[in-house]
């Protein structure tokens, strides 16, 4: 502990603030001084993000397996908006939840998932990193059960087989990882990983522990189910925060930027992200619910994601470039997405009903926008910067990615036109659950914030060459597309709006997961059946035990009739004198 | 007056102050309970002063009236005859004490028993102590009779079928053994066990003697299939003489039976042990499975009795060469230990049956706490007869284990340590009833005669039970005790018979 | 006799008199009896801290006198032995106050708290065994001390549970004496010994060798409940819930896995056990035996049931642990020693608030039942989510060193069994969990006694917290000095030293 | 030689004679008798083996041991058949159960 600063002593309160406030909910789940705390839990994160520099580090050789915490530069934006999202999120809860809904109960899983999500990004070594992950994934849980329907329920089952699934996986990476590299902590592993013959073996399995969270294409099936179920805060830090964690750990596990070019896992990354891109597209548009779409698109963008990291793993030379794209895609999906989500919520209070409607409908397509990469948003200036990078792999595949990145818009367009076209404040809505009388400000504050935020770092990313990027022609070129993709979107539209829907099997929610949740159905009841029969094989030795006494009970019948006879008794005797006497005779 | 060896009068004593007592209890019947006390604090003492001068003094000799062998009857005591005066002593002792209370109200039959029991003491006695083996089958005709007499104290009809079946087969056995005395005295012109051992041969006489010896031991020991007798009457005699019975006198045809094998037999012929060891292996498996399926408690218990004695005998197939200390150490040890668990659980079952009633095990229950002691003291003695540490009876076990891997036999261990398995299958099919709500199984009989039993009658169960146990911690020095003298001296410093 | 001496004795006396005394006392003097008790349990622990700091600062604890010819009875104290002895003191202290509290009003408390202490003082002297007699002597006292528990509740389904625990526990002490004693025929020797006494005879009797390590594996694994040898654990839950703890968590598996520790490590050192070629069927058996254990509990509609499969599973992460040879599992096997008997008495204890208050013992009634007993239920979920294996519970540091163990000596399948483990474990405990949380609750419970305040009485509430407070505690301390990891570090450098 | 050679011979016999009629007679009197055949024929052993070396007198050691033995014999049948008498009166029969009661 020597060497940390006071600075870094203050890493200290990111994860234990939340954590002391959830313990004392729980004791004193009554208290509502208590329940109005809790969203600024997420405070002294923030105001670490923004107020230390970075690099910082504080060991804690007594915690866990020795415990590193440190702030280093992605941490610090992970950081500011993960809190920030958090803090929003749960400042809009307090005016989104009723005390009759389990609010105390909400927010101390609300609270753990927090933590967990805020102290895996300051963990510097794997253990905590873990323990962090494991506490936000198992927490969230009760968030996406908040409700108690059936639908919560079936989303909630699929998240936990996922989740669990995915702390199997990692805890094989991560012990693989650990032993390739000798040592427990980040720094040590992605440049040890970057040489040891279990390499492909970790990525494999990061990869896919990961990618649960992340929702990588084929392991994206919780995501449509449990978002929308989840009260709309929680679906806000879900989508917004929560995912993201997944794309740290890969930041921190792979070897990015280290060692040799690793095309195969890039081009196979790349695929899966861009087919991601457009697959969640597609089956998103077909759903109904707006939170749904919502989640999809979260999909959808972290294909986007997907695709840049592979583009790091291609092409190692030009990481630190990416990772500062993909760090800004982070954090502008985060409060895009957080901003959407609670603008279903908004959308579904007193303010649509009111004079604010348009408001509210402006508060939606804002963010919109920002995420289908209109010119002057965020979502625009990772695209035209990401474009360049795709250029930089080898011969073949340069172009057609950059090509396909643009086109990734046309998705997006999809997504948020439906996602619009679904939640627009109709003013109708005022009768829905989450609309009942509320403080009006702890709704639009936090909101209005993050929309605020949004659109700012569009313009204070500090990304290199980010002011270069508004030329007129991007500019000009960038608008037409977006009038184009909505000119197609419109006229597809009103087509559409002449079909019966009903008779065109859409995708359901959760897509690939029906067909799945069937086979492990009849799985677990062939193997029920394939147990109780080896059990009775097994038991068997019982049975048989059994049944040899019964027979040997039979066999000795006989002998015991004649225990107590003469005649058998003294023929025995003069047997066994005669044998004694013939033995000791030789 | 010569004496060859240390001379100790108290031989002639621990022989002669039971039998005094006999006399005067038979002759003073309205004080027989007090004169059996006084005559067992007595004997106790004068076996225990010679136990303590052979542990320290080496072996003790008296020749009776001075004339010495072969006209005049020597009594010898080495570390085994000390062994078997030990057991005789302690279990005696316990008897007397539980006795006392047994028998409060019954008086004609208490009156007999005193005098018969003080009888079988003294015989028991003399028998360890005579080295001479027409001296040995009369006392061993003398242990007979009065065992008889013993079980048909119960007068009921179960106790005189039983007892007149132990008689006849006890006298068919004590003649057979005799026949061979007599071949042996033709042969060779003594009787005198150390004269004997330089002299005896594989001659035919000699053969046919140890034939017959063996054989009719075999059947006062109540060796499988020769048993048939010892359930009925262990299980129809009054409890203290069970426990006598049980833990002592099947004992005496056995101690002969080995002393006959250490100093006697020439064991040229391995077939013979291992005849003798199967027979013992059969016995193990023929009366657990017997026990098992007793619908009694008591018959449960001497068919344990039939088991038990089983293991005796497999010391004689392991008896070879540096095993043989070994083996026969175990062999006594198994004795004691057997005697006291034995006598603690034939007590026990006494106790059980006189609150209960009966002592049909399907309707017996823990009751009230008025008998749990004795449970607790069956189930304690049964951990002895199981054989499970610390108690003596895995001492014993071990040491024929050893014995068994020593020598080469391991396959001896199935017995062995099936018999262990077997002994704790019938001990808690018995035991598991303790553990009865006190709802189910009989609350005891009111109308029974001692429905309430006097805290001596447990505490002695209990006493033995206990002892059984923690005997396992004095396995050393019983084992120096052995040491003393004839055999085992001999067996460990030169490891063959 | 010095004092140095007279420690062991003393600890193994401060449960066995207390226990002997219980036996004579009046049901009625319910003061006397809670006041023994305590007084066992608090100077037991004391004398066993004591210990523990006089082994850490370089004492030797030696009892020795003899019990059979070239056999000592030997108590000896080493890291290992007082690894399990503190562990046995501490659970013990808290299943005393648990059962205290549980069997308010039952009958025959004296008989229940006499064989109680008899149970603890067995224990400890498994643990403090110097050689192997010495230890079969507390293993069988063990079995013997544990029958009348297990039938306390004397109806016929108890009685026959006590019958098959006897089946298999005695069969197996009777093929570890069979075991013990060819071993001491073949060596002479009985002594525990770091690294194993036997590597001298390797060359001539090696077939001899193994086979007693079969004896002895199977006569321990009796106990230890490997596969197929589990059968009597499942029926043995019938008993009352701190029993059910004891046999589970602190006394009965655990000195039948704690021997297998002993047998690999200081019979036969793990160099021999290599050369015999033994070390991998064993690691084999534990293997099945997890995922057998888990597939089982995972069917099992009984709470107490379910638990004991996951028993079945768990403690064969010490046999596993042990049977890989190399020091980073075989930290993961020991400490799971402690990590698993302060998990699973957790999930034991809060069956038996369960039962004992709302009249619960099927996952269905569970239904709701968070909101009744919210510390209960919250105890339960955090054991649980140990034994999945999820940091910073204990459970996840055994796999995390198993796993890493199993990595360093090039069996990387070892990663495989504990993940199918993980998910076998979270198949079963999770729906438990989302049942009781998440589901409506009922109308009515089966059979409520209501406590005065509270959601149950305290003498059950408190130690419960506290075990699974301490589960959560080891995990997340695991590297302070004295913690279960630092400790079994400290062992297995003397049993891998060069 | 073999005059005491048949006396054995014979002795033997009644030996066994009168084994074989304990096994063979269930009439408690018969087996009592049987056995006491048994004891002659033993007795009978010892008194021709009594004469061990020809031509001297005879050895004095068999003959005290015959007249213990007759004592112990006649003791052993008074004891026998007063049980027997016992055993009549309560259950009737001079016979014993084949199988022990259970």
């Amino acid at each position: 502990m020597t060497g940390a600063s006071l600075d870094a002593w203050l890493l200290l309160l990111i994860p234990s603030a939340p954590l002391a406030v959830a313990c004392a909910l729980m004791l004193w789940p009554t208290r509502r001084a208590l329940t109005l705390l809790a969203p600024w839990a997420a405070l002294p994160a923030l105001a670490c993000a923004l107020g230390l520099a970075p690099p910082l580090e504080i060991d804690l050789p007594w915690l866990l397996l020795g415990t590193q915490l440190g702030l280093d530069h992605t941490a610090r934006i992970f950081l500011f908006f993960t809190a920030f999202l958090w803090l929003a999120a749960g400042v809009f809860a307090t005016g989104y939840l009723q005390e009759g809904d389990g609010r105390a109960r909400f927010f101390v899983f609300f609270l753990f998932a927090m933590a967990g999500n805020l102290g895996l990004i300051i963990a510097g070594d794997m253990l905590s990193f873990y323990a962090s992950f494991a506490m936000m994934s198992f927490a969230s849980y009760g968030l996406i059960l908040h409700n108690r329907t059936a639908e919560a329920g079936r989303a909630g089952r699929i998240y936990i087989v996922m989740v669990v699934a995915g702390e199997v996986l990692l805890f094989a990476a991560l012990i693989l990882a650990a032993a390739a590299a000798d040592s427990l902590l980040f720094a040590d592993v992605p440049p040890a990983l970057a040489e040891a013959p279990t390499r492909d073996v970790v990525l494999a399995l990061a990869v896919a522990g990961f990618g649960i969270k992340l929702g990588v294409l084929g392991l994206h099936v919780w995501l449509p189910l449990a978002h929308p179920v989840a009260p709309t805060p929680a679906s806000a830090v879900l989508s917004g925060a929560m995912i993201k964690a997944g794309l740290l750990g890969w930041l921190r596990l792979l070897p990015l930027g280290e060692g040799p070019a690793l095309e195969g896992w890039g081009l196979l990354l790349m695929a899966v992200g861009l087919l991601a891109v457009f697959y969640a597209a597609f089956v998103g548009i077909a759903q109904r619910n707006p939170k749904t779409v919502l989640a999809y698109s979260s999909v959808s963008q972290m294909g986007l994601v997907t695709t840049a990291i592979g583009l790091g793993l291609a092409v190692p030379t030009r990481w630190p470039e990416i990772s500062a794209i993909v760090l800004f895609l982070a954090l502008h999906h985060a409060l895009a997405k957080g901003a959407l989500f609670l603008g279903v919520g908004m959308a579904a209070s007193r303010f649509a009903a009111g004079r604010y409607r348009w408001l509210v409908a402006a508060g939606l397509v804002l963010p919109a926008l920002a995420l289908a990469g209109a010119p002057f948003t965020s979502g625009g200036l990772v695209k035209a910067l990401l474009k360049p990078e795709a250029m930089a792999l080898p011969a073949p595949w340069g172009a057609p990615l950059a090509a396909l990145v643009s086109w990734t818009l046309v998705g997006t367009v999809l997504l948020m036109a439906r996602f619009l076209y679904l939640a627009w404040p109709s003013g109708a809505s005022a009768g829905a659950p989450s609309a009942r009388a509320s403080s009006g400000y702890s709704l639009a504050v936090p909101w209005a914030t993050l929309i605020a935020a949004l659109l700012l770092s569009a313009f204070t990313s500090g990304l290199a060459g980010a002011e270069a990027v508004w030329t007129w022609s991007a500019v000009l070129s960038g608008v037409a597309t977006l009038a184009l993709a909505a000119a197609c979107t419109a006229l597809a539209g009103w087509l559409l709006a002449k079909v019966d829907w009903h008779r065109i099997p859409l995708p359901a929610s959760g897509d690939l997961v029906v067909p799945v949740e069937r086979g492990l159905a009849s799985l677990l009841r062939t193997s029920a059946r394939a147990l109780h029969d080896l059990r009775y094989r097994l038991s068997g030795g019982e049975a048989a035990a059994k049944s040899y006494l019964t027979t040997l009970r039979r066999l000795l019948a006989p002998a015991v009739s004649i225990e107590g006879g003469w005649a058998p008794a003294c023929t025995m005797f003069l047997a066994l004198l005669l044998l004694l006497a013939a033995i000791s005779a030789t | 007056m010569e004496t060859p060896f240390a001379d100790s009068p108290w031989t002639v004593w621990a022989v002669f102050t039971p039998m005094i007592g006999a006399v005067a209890a038979f002759l003073w019947p309205r004080r027989a309970a007090l004169v059996g006390c006084l005559a067992t604090l007595a004997t106790v003492g004068s076996v225990f002063w010679l136990i303590w001068q052979v542990a320290q003094l080496g072996p003790q000799y008296h020749a009776m009236g001075g004339w010495g062998a072969p006209l005049g009857i020597d009594l010898h005591a080495d570390g085994l005859s000390a062994a078997m005066l030990l057991t005789t002593a302690l279990v005696g002792a316990g008897v007397t004490l539980y006795a006392t209370a047994y028998f409060q109200q019954a008086t004609e039959t208490a009156r007999f028993f005193w005098a018969l029991w003080l009888l079988l003491w003294s015989a028991m006695n003399a028998l360890f102590l005579s080295g001479d083996l027409f001296n040995l089958y009369v006392t061993l005709e003398l242990v007979g009779v009065a065992s008889v007499a013993l079980v048909a104290l119960a007068g009921n009809s179960d106790a005189l079928t039983g007892a007149m079946r132990y008689f006849l087969l006890s006298l068919l056995g004590s003649l057979t053994y005799l026949l061979g005395v007599a071949l042996l005295y033709g042969a060779h012109g003594t009787l005198d066990i150390g004269l004997l051992s330089d002299l005896v041969t594989p001659a035919p006489a000699d053969w046919a003697a140890t034939g017959l010896m063996v054989a009719g031991l075999s059947i006062k020991t109540a060796l499988v299939p020769l048993h048939f007798w010892l359930p009925p009457a262990h299980a129809a005699a009054p409890a203290p003489v069970s426990a006598l019975l049980s833990a002592l006198v099947v004992k005496t045809s056995f101690y002969l039976l080995l002393r006959l094998w250490l100093e006697l037999f020439p064991v040229t012929a391995p077939g013979f042990g291992q005849v003798l060891g199967l027979l013992g292996a059969l016995a193990i498996f023929w009366g657990s499975f017997q026990a098992l399926r007793q619908a009694r408690l008591k018959l449960l218990v001497a068919y344990s009795t039939v088991a038990q004695i089983g293991y005796l005998f497999l010391a004689f197939p392991l008896a070879l060469t540096t095993a043989a200390a070994t083996a026969w150490a175990g062999t006594v040890l198994f004795i004691l230990s057997h005697a006291l668990a034995k006598a603690a659980m034939f007590l026990a079952a006494g106790n059980i049956l006189k609150f209960a009633g009966h002592d049909r095990i399907a309707d017996l229950g823990s009751g009230s706490p008025g008998i749990a002691l004795s449970w607790a003291a069956f189930g304690i003695a049964g951990i002895s007869i199981i054989g499970l540490p610390p108690s003596a009876g895995f001492a014993a076990k071990w040491l024929l284990l050893q014995a068994s891997f020593a020598s080469g036999q391991w396959w001896w261990l199935i017995p062995i340590v099936g018999g262990s398995l077997l002994a704790a299958a019938y001990m808690f099919k018995v035991a598991g009833l303790a553990f009865l709500p006190n709802d189910q199984g009989d609350q005891g009989d009111p109308k029974a005669a001692g429905a309430r039993l006097s805290r001596r009658m447990k505490w002695t169960a209990l006493g033995f039970a206990l002892g059984a146990l923690a005997m396992g911690f004095a396995t050393p020095q019983i084992l120096a005790l052995l040491d003393s003298g004839t055999p085992f001296a001999q067996l460990g410093a030169v490891g063959v018979l | 006799m010095t004092w140095n001496e007279s420690l062991p004795l003393l600890v193994l006396a401060s449960s066995l008199v207390p226990g002997l005394i219980i036996f004579c006392l009046a049901e009625e003097s319910k003061g006397l009896r809670t006041a023994l008790n305590l007084v066992g349990v608090v100077l037991k622990l004391l004398l066993v801290a004591v210990m523990v700091w006089g082994v850490e600062q370089g004492q030797s604890y030696e009892v020795r006198f003899p019990l059979l010819p070239g056999i000592d009875f030997v108590l000896r104290a080493d890291a290992l032995s007082m690894f399990f002895a503190l562990l046995s003191a501490v659970l013990w202290l808290a299943t005393t106050i648990y059962a205290i509290g549980y069997l308010e009003d039952s009958p025959k408390r004296n008989r229940f708290f006499g064989f109680f202490s008899l149970c603890v003082t067995a224990t400890l002297g498994v643990a403090l065994a110097g050689n192997l007699v010495t230890f079969l002597l507390f293993y069988e006292l063990l079995t013997l001390a544990t029958y009348p528990l297990v039938v306390h509740r004397g109806t016929q389904v108890s009685l026959r549970a006590g019958r098959v625990y006897l089946a298999y526990t005695l069969t197996g002490g009777a093929l570890l004496l069979a075991g013990i004693a060819w071993l001491h025929a073949l060596a002479g020797n009985l002594e525990f010994t770091a690294q194993g006494f036997l590597s001298g005879l390797v060359q001539d009797h090696s077939a001899a060798l193994v086979a007693i390590f079969v004896l002895l594996i199977a006569g321990l694994g009796a106990k230890a409940a490997l596969v197929p040898l589990h059968g009597w654990l499942p029926q043995a839950m019938v008993a009352p819930a701190p029993v059910s703890a004891l046999l589970h968590a602190v006394a009965v598996v655990k000195a039948g896995a704690f021997g297998i520790v002993r047998v690999v490590h200081d019979v036969y050192g793990f160099e021999v056990v290599a050369q015999l070629g033994v070390a991998g069927p064993l690691a084999a058996i534990a293997a099945v035996t997890i995922v057998y254990g888990s597939l089982r509990a995972l069917f099992q509609t009984d709470i107490k049931r379910r638990l004991a499969f996951s028993t079945v599973s768990q403690v064969s992460y010490i046999v596993l642990g042990t049977a890989i040879a190399g020091p980073v599992a075989t930290v993961g096997g020991v400490a799971h020693l402690v990590h698993q008997g302060l998990m699973k008495i957790t999930l034991f204890f809060c069956a038996g608030n369960l039962a004992e208050t709302l009249g619960i013992h099927r996952v269905e009634d569970l239904r709701g039942v968070g909101r009744r007993m919210p510390w209960t239920m919250a105890a339960f979920t955090l054991g649980a989510l140990g034994m999945i294996g999820v940091p910073p519970m204990a459970g996840f540091f055994s796999k995390w060193f198993l796993a890493s163990g199993g990595l360093d000596v090039g069996q990387p399948w070892v990663i495989a069994v504990l993940i199918a483990s993980s998910l076998l474990n979270a198949a079963y405990f999770l729906p438990v969990i989302w049942t009781a949380w998440f589901r409506a609750p009922p109308e009515t419970w089966p059979a409520e006694r209501a406590p005065a305040r509270g959601e149950t009485s305290l003498m059950l509430l408190l130690p419960t917290v506290l075990v699974a407070a301490s589960a959560l505690g080891v995990g997340l301390l695991a590297s302070m000095p004295f913690s279960p990891l630092q400790w079994v570090g400290l062992i297995v450098d003397v049993e891998y030293a060069p | 030689m073999s005059a005491t050679l048949l006396y054995a011979i014979t002795g033997s016999g009644l030996f066994v004679l009168g084994l074989y009629a304990l096994a063979r007679h269930a009439h408690l009197l018969r087996k009592i008798i049987a056995v006491n055949v048994m004891g002659s024929g033993v007795f009978l052993v010892f008194g021709a083996l009594a004469y061990r070396t020809p031509g001297l007198v005879s050895d004095a050691v068999p003959h005290a041991m015959v007249i213990t033995g007759i004592v112990v014999a006649v003791s052993a049948t008074a004891v026998a058949l007063v049980l027997m008498l016992r055993v009549q009166s309560e259950t009737g029969r001079p016979h014993l159960p084949e199988q022990p009661s259970d």
